[in-house]
This record gives C-alpha cells, structure tokens and sequence, in this order.
C-alpha cells in the first residue's frame, strides 16, 4: 500500500487530497506513468515526486507504507 | 510559534522581529512578501495558497540550516501563510539577525530566492475573469507571473 | 508619524511597515540596526546618540528622494532614535515597499550605507571601562568601531 | 552675528551646544580657524561645516543671521 497526496492543479484535476494504491513497490518513474494514465492531463514531465516528504529521482523505489506526493512546480513566496 | 512555520492566519511581523533578536545581533532584515493588487495590468482580486504543510516547514527549516551555515552567527525565521490571502497581506515573511548587516541582508535575500525554488507551496491567482495555479510550468506562459518577480 | 524622522523613543516597527505597505507594494523590506552587546570582545552598557535633528531630518529625506529616482515605485520610511540605548534597542529603522523584491533589497541596502555617510548623528559607546564618541576619523584607531559594520 | 551649534565631541569640549559670533562675514575656512584658536584640539581637518543645515565647502561664505553646525564624522545607524 502506497499512499500518495495531490496538491494545487492536481488536487483539483483528480478531484481528490490522496488516494491509496494497492502496491507493495514501484518506481517513481512508474508512479507518475501510473497517473498520467487514470488522470488524462496530469502532466508527469512537470512534476515532482516526494517520497516521505524528501524530493526523489524518477528511479528511486518507493516501497509499501510509504508517503508520497505529487509536487507541480512550487509558487510560494 | 516555530522558527520555520505555516500558518493560517495573519502573520504578525513583531513576533518573528523578536524571534531572532538577541545580544549579539547589531542587525536585523525582515522581507514581506505581499498580496499585490496590479501585475502587468492584471487586478488580483485575491490569492488562494496552499501547501504540503510538513514537507514545506522541513525544508523551510533546511534554508534555515543552510543559512546558517553560509553566514555564520545569523538566526533566522521563515513563515508562509496559506488559505484565501487579500490585497497586502503578507504571504511570506522572512526575519534574519545577524551580528553585522552584510549578511542579515544577503541570507534574507537568499532565503526568498531558496523558498521560490524548493518549497512546496501553491499560489493560486483570482482575477476578475478567471482564476489559475501559478507555476514555472511552460503550460502557463501568458499568466504565469509570481507575486514577487 | 513622519516618513523621515528622528525620535527619541522605542521605534515601533509595525508602524513604519504599515506606512510604507500600499496595494501596488509586493514586497516590503525593513531593516533595523540594534545596540549589540559584544564587539570584537569588548562589552558594551549602553550607547547615547545625538543628532543635529532638523538637517538630520532633511538629509534622511534627500536619502528618501535619491533612493525613489534610483528605484521608481518604491516608498520609503526611515527613523532614527537619539539618547541613551540599551541592548537590541533599535537605533535605525529602514522600511522600503517596492512592487518586486529586488528594488525592496537593493534600495534599503542602499539607505543604510548613506545614512552612515551624510546624516549628521553621532554615537557615544559607553563600555564597562570607558567611553568614545565614535566616528570615523584617525584619532579614534584603536576604538573606532560601528554599531553596523 | 552668526550662530554656530557643537555636536558630540565637540560639544563636551567647547562645554556648549551652540554660541553666536559677532561677525558679518567670514568663510568656512575662517568659521574652522577661529573654532580650532579658540578651543585647542578642536580638530578642524576632520569637521564639515553646516550653512542652515546643508553641507558647505571650505570657501563658502558665512553671512550675518545664518545659523552653522560643526560636522563631525558622523556615526549615525
């Protein structure tokens, strides 16, 4: 189980905060392969992976239990 | 309060200026960023923010560290607000001592620069005729100013 | 209040920031110069500032109108406090509102340094064993330190 | 007659924050040599000379009723 959270555009987009997936291990580069297909229009190329709050490389392993979010590009200040 | 926060409320700037005041601080910095009404001739009617609240106060906490390791002897406090924002709040408030005044401006403006780049925190802009997340994204080229650019 | 001013009391920063914060403003910069206890191991009591207060009036204010022609949109407050000073007392405070950052950083900077070159106001540190008015002539070498350097 | 302020040092060393001199006209340099005679240690090579409170040079003339201050360097901020 992988749980991973959506912000922004993508909170909006998916229509959901966080959803859960079903998985015991994937990459990061598989996560967002993963989202582009149920979300027609994420935008994967744009976006960044948080793997228990710590920016990850597209091919980090995320593992059973871990957090994750979908990080678009930040606009803070 | 803590040193490297998000807060839903308004942010008060005394209380971060006496955070990092102490003895040996000859110099404080204290940037405001603001809720702007015109850009480029857009009206801003209001900003909506929002943040991955944990991961945003860690790595908040993270430019404090880098900081403090870049100008030795300064004490900082970073605060972002998030939620519905309106003409002249303050979004971000970024408060630097430091024995001398070279660096208490130097790092706060590092600071600003830093939290642009790596903090995860969203702006959404509200105009009268519409609305947008902002974004370095290529997908919003026409609209995709930054409060403080 | 005035924007240009010398007092003789606590200098309340939320009152220069909200003079300077306006609905164009997208960054505010305010720095303050504090009384610090240790410098370069030697302890300071307190410190007493004079001024000549209407020429220190006007020069701040010229400093006002070099720094608006220098920076179109921004605006500006500064203060300065005279008599005796205790420990992180603020003895200067410079508020800058501009539409972006880099003017808000770059102009308040640019105060502080011409502030310490024209503006006719004199320090006397007082330490554990001594006394000095303090300035930047030769006969005070071994001395001559500043509150901001 | 010309009123000149102390400031500072200066002021603990002539013992007064200001004085009048009855004079019509004399320079800046004039103004700076008769402080320098009349108060030993004055230091004259390092002061700057006020004319109603804007910087003067060395051969600028002080008039009747103007009001100047003695300049010493400044340690403001």
């Amino acid at each position: 189980m992988i749980k991973v959270h959506y912000f922004a555009r993508l909170r909006e987009l998916t229509g959901k905060s966080e959803e859960t997936i079903d998985k015991d291990s994937m990459t990061v580069q598989q996560l967002l392969d993963w989202a582009e297909e149920k979300y027609p229009g994420f935008g994967k190329d744009m976006i960044h992976v948080a793997i228990n709050e710590e920016y990850a490389l597209k091919e980090d392993t995320i593992q059973t239990g871990d957090v994750c979010a979908f990080i678009p590009p930040v606009s803070g200040g | 309060m803590k040193p490297f926060e998000i807060v839903e409320g308004p942010i008060d700037i005394q209380k971060y200026a006496d955070y990092v005041l102490h003895a040996s601080a000859g110099a404080v910095t204290i940037f405001t960023g603001n809720v702007r009404e015109w850009t480029h001739g857009v009206r801003t009617l209001y900003l909506s923010y929002e943040a991955y609240v944990p991961m945003a106060e860690k790595k908040m906490a993270e430019i404090g560290a880098e900081m403090e390791e870049k100008w030795p002897g300064i004490k900082v406090a970073i605060v972002h607000r998030i939620g519905e924002l309106h003409i002249s709040d303050i979004a971000v408030l970024i408060a630097v001592s430091s024995p001398h005044r070279q660096a208490a401006y130097a790092a706060n403006e590092y600071a600003i620069e830093r939290i642009k780049e790596v903090v995860p925190i969203w702006k959404k802009e509200i105009w009268e005729d519409g609305e947008e997340w902002i974004g370095a994204q290529k997908k919003y080229p026409t609209k995709g100013r930054k409060l403080n650019d």
